[in-house]
């Protein structure tokens, strides 16, 4: 599988992330990338340009834009929502794009399911 | 939607379920659409699909073996896909048609 | 619960589970625990706000979120705020002093008299205290500390999971209603564990002679095996993280929690 | 853990943690308390095999989930105990010899009538055991088979209770199972290579509990009165509410089901395992 993403810097680093902290295989990383495919036609964003919202550069490292991340993470919300299944499907899909944010540095929470 | 919540199957599931964990008219939404999913690729009611897997066990066998290749058209994540095979597993079940439901981990 | 136990027992619970109520009795054993730790002066240093999450309103709980703290806080039932009053020492320790004197817990043996606490300790200790924030700041935050720590491992005793964590001090004043004078130290989260209580093994700490020394700094104090034997035997020391199942474990509990797995 | 607290805090677990093997020790120690436990003539008719899921072939797992129809408690559990009757154990001949080194050793008092003569007349010839013993004459001697293999199963089950209790005193949660419908036991006895003589008694499941270890409460039980008569039937035994207290706080008698929050536990572990709702 393909996607015009991989190959952004972004989606790399997050590959990279899950493959090394989680042991998630480069195949079941990629069918995640298409689920972010989907999401940035949502949103209508490349991957390093939804990253870029969410954190900016200062000396010797990076900070996070509370704005960009609070817009991302009620986007997310809004995509989870028009995924079909039941509430646990719904969150994994959700899930996947939050991880794609986490391991780039940008930290996000969620509210645990009821 | 409305249609299917008319089946006495359909209805049936959703009491025994909600008796025990309520779950949101949001998340039954969402259950329904997968059910009607289901039931549009074997071009049956809900009604019609119980009472066919609980009159021949050949038959009900063939409806799972149909539902994970209908879940295949759905995802080709593999855990969204057994989560999806498990609604409509619980609706067998629900209906009285026992079907051997997995965990995650092993082979399903 | 054995003490040994108990500390060796004692990790960072972050998994809890969100529908199970922690009993009252349990949360006034935290308080009582920490009501009775060391203090100097035997002074009010260490204060607390009791919060059960499922009173707070959603703008309260909304404005005592912070990203590093945002799951825990929805999964935890109990929440302390741990402040520390930063005028306890200058206003209670003349008092507390003089009453000790009084039932012979501070005696002339040691030095203490009526007078010395009027003359003696007040204007030079107390009053520089006052006089001092950076120092002020410092014994506050110690002495609360001894505090919290026993909170810890009471909540441990009582089979709870439980960890501190950072909150926003200004929102947390306006939705707790606390005086200007207390600042804001660690909140601790308390439940009952999502993950098991081992989560994933005891933390790893570099050995004993690299944090403590003996005589002067650069000598490392030395323990033996035999130490370390017994205390492995009484389950202070415990086997450490990582287990070889906890990555499955986290994965498992964060599904059923809805959270981020990979 | 006390033994009151052990027995209070006993209740089937279900649904156990699929990550956390249990540790070999620790079936040891269970198997060793069972190894303890009081049976006729000293019999000690039981037998186990001790199965890791994981360990198992696919061919076989599913072999053996099937004899007792995949049940899920089966399914999700890392070590599985078949507990087995050995009809061998519990004839007529194991009795004679078993008995024959109790009173050797001196736990059966020559007292009361108990000598290798009377056991061997009794038992072998039938003739009438003297007063002081059991009627051994009319219980042992000429012992059918079907009659030693209701004894054994009945002792095997006994010794199941305390094999239960052993895992709770480990901090493991635990339950029996059938193991094998009747038509699928040769199944069962296929995969383990279990002695013919050797009749199933229950699949002890073994795990880590991930459902709550009170499982939600103590089940429902019947009224005190309802089974216990003092003297004779009719009269219920009198339950003194003061012992009823004690027992309260040494952990026997703990809170019953349903404790709230339960489905909600449930909807979650669904959710974690993956088990449709």
């Amino acid at each position: 599988m393909t996607t015009d993403i991989e190959n952004t810097k972004t989606v790399q680093a997050w590959l990279k992330g899950l493959e090394d902290q989680s042991g998630v295989s480069r195949d079941e990383g990629l069918q995640r990338v298409a689920v972010l495919q989907d999401f940035c036609a949502l949103v209508d964003k490349e991957p390093d340009q939804i990253i870029a919202e969410c954190l900016r550069e200062v000396e010797g490292g990076k900070k996070i834009r509370a704005k960009g991340r609070r817009f991302y993470a009620d986007r997310i919300t809004e995509f989870e929502s028009s995924i079909g299944g039941g509430a646990g499907e719904k969150r994994q899909m959700g899930n996947y794009i939050r991880s794609f944010l986490i391991h780039n540095g940008v930290l996000l929470q969620t509210s645990p399911l009821s | 939607m409305n249609d299917l919540k008319s089946c006495p199957s359909v209805q049936k599931w959703i009491e025994n379920v909600n008796r025990y964990y309520n779950l949101s008219d949001e998340e039954w939404d969402s259950r329904l659409q997968t059910l009607a999913d289901f039931c549009r690729s074997e071009e049956k009611d809900p009604d019609t699909v119980i009472a066919e897997a609980l009159a021949d066990r050949g038959e009900k066998v063939d409806f799972i073996r149909r539902l994970k290749k209908f879940v295949k058209t759905q995802t080709s994540n593999p855990r969204v896909g057994h989560d999806l095979e498990n609604i409509v597993r619980s609706f067998f079940i629900h209906n009285g048609a026992r079907v051997v439901t997995r965990p995650y981990r092993g082979d399903a | 619960m054995e003490f040994k136990e108990v500390v060796g027992r004692r990790r960072s619970i972050r998994y809890f589970l969100p529908w199970r109520p922690v009993e009252r009795d349990k949360v006034q054993t935290i308080l009582e625990a920490a009501r009775l730790a060391s203090r100097a002066g035997n002074a009010d240093f260490a204060r607390a706000i009791v919060v059960e999450r499922d009173a707070l309103s959603k703008a309260d709980l909304a404005s005592l979120t912070l990203p590093v703290n945002a799951g825990m806080i929805e999964m935890a039932p109990i929440h302390i705020y741990w402040w520390g009053d930063l005028k306890a020492f200058a206003r209670d320790m003349p008092s507390r002093a003089a009453e000790q004197v009084d039932m012979g817990i501070l005696n002339i043996s040691h030095g203490w008299t009526h007078t010395f606490i009027n003359e003696v300790a007040y204007p030079q200790v107390v009053q520089a205290f006052s006089s001092d924030e950076v120092l002020c700041a410092k014994v506050t935050g110690c002495e609360a500390g001894l505090a919290i720590s026993q909170a810890l491992l009471a909540a441990v005793d009582e089979g709870l999971g439980t960890m501190l964590c950072t909150y926003p001090e200004e929102p947390a004043r306006q939705v707790l209603g606390v005086p200007d004078s207390w600042t804001s130290l660690w909140v601790q989260f308390v439940g009952y564990p999502a993950e098991s209580w081992e989560a994933g093994g005891q933390r790893p700490r570099p050995p004993l002679g690299e944090l403590f020394h003996e005589g002067k700094y650069g000598q490392p104090f030395r323990g033996t095996e035999e130490g370390a034997a017994r205390l492995r035997a009484e389950k202070m020391i415990q086997d450490p993280a990582p287990f070889s199942w906890r990555k499955e474990e986290v994965r498992a509990v964060s599904r059923m929690l809805g959270l981020p797995e990979e | 853990m006390d033994f009151l607290e052990v027995v209070g805090s006993r209740r089937s677990i279900r649904i156990f943690k699929p990550w956390e093997q249990v540790e070999k020790e620790k079936i040891q120690r269970i198997l060793e308390v069972v190894r303890l436990t009081t049976c006729p003539g000293n019999l000690q008719p039981w037998r186990a095999i001790v199965v890791e899921r994981d360990k198992l072939s696919k061919e076989d797992r599913e072999t053996l989930l099937a004899c007792d129809n995949y049940q899920g408690a089966h399914v999700n559990a890392p070590v599985w105990i078949y507990w087995f009757a050995d009809v061998e154990g519990s004839t007529a001949d194991t009795f004679r010899t078993r008995v024959h080194d109790l009173v050797d050793l001196g736990a059966l008092p020559t007292f009361y009538g108990w000598t290798h003569e009377t056991i061997d007349s009794a038992i072998v010839k039938g003739e009438t055991a003297p007063e002081g013993m059991p009627a051994i004459h009319s219980l042992i001697h000429g012992l059918p088979r079907e009659a030693a293999e209701a004894v054994a199963r009945q002792e095997t089950v006994g010794a199941c209770a305390v094999a239960v209790l052993a895992a709770v005193n480990e901090g493991l949660g635990t339950c029996l199972h059938m193991a094998a419908s009747a038509e699928k036991t040769p199944d069962l006895h296929a995969v383990l290579n279990a002695p013919e003589g050797w009749v199933p008694v229950w699949c002890q499941l073994v795990g880590y509990p991930a459902e709550s270890p009170d499982g939600g409460g103590q089940r429902p039980r019947l009224p005190f009165e309802t089974l216990y008569y003092d003297g004779a039937y009719g009269k219920p035994f009198a339950r003194n509410a003061e012992v009823v207290e004690k027992l309260e706080e040494e952990k026997l008698l703990q809170e019953e089901m349903p404790k709230p929050g339960r489905f909600e536990e449930l909807k979650h572990l669904a959710r974690m395992l993956g088990f449709p709702l």
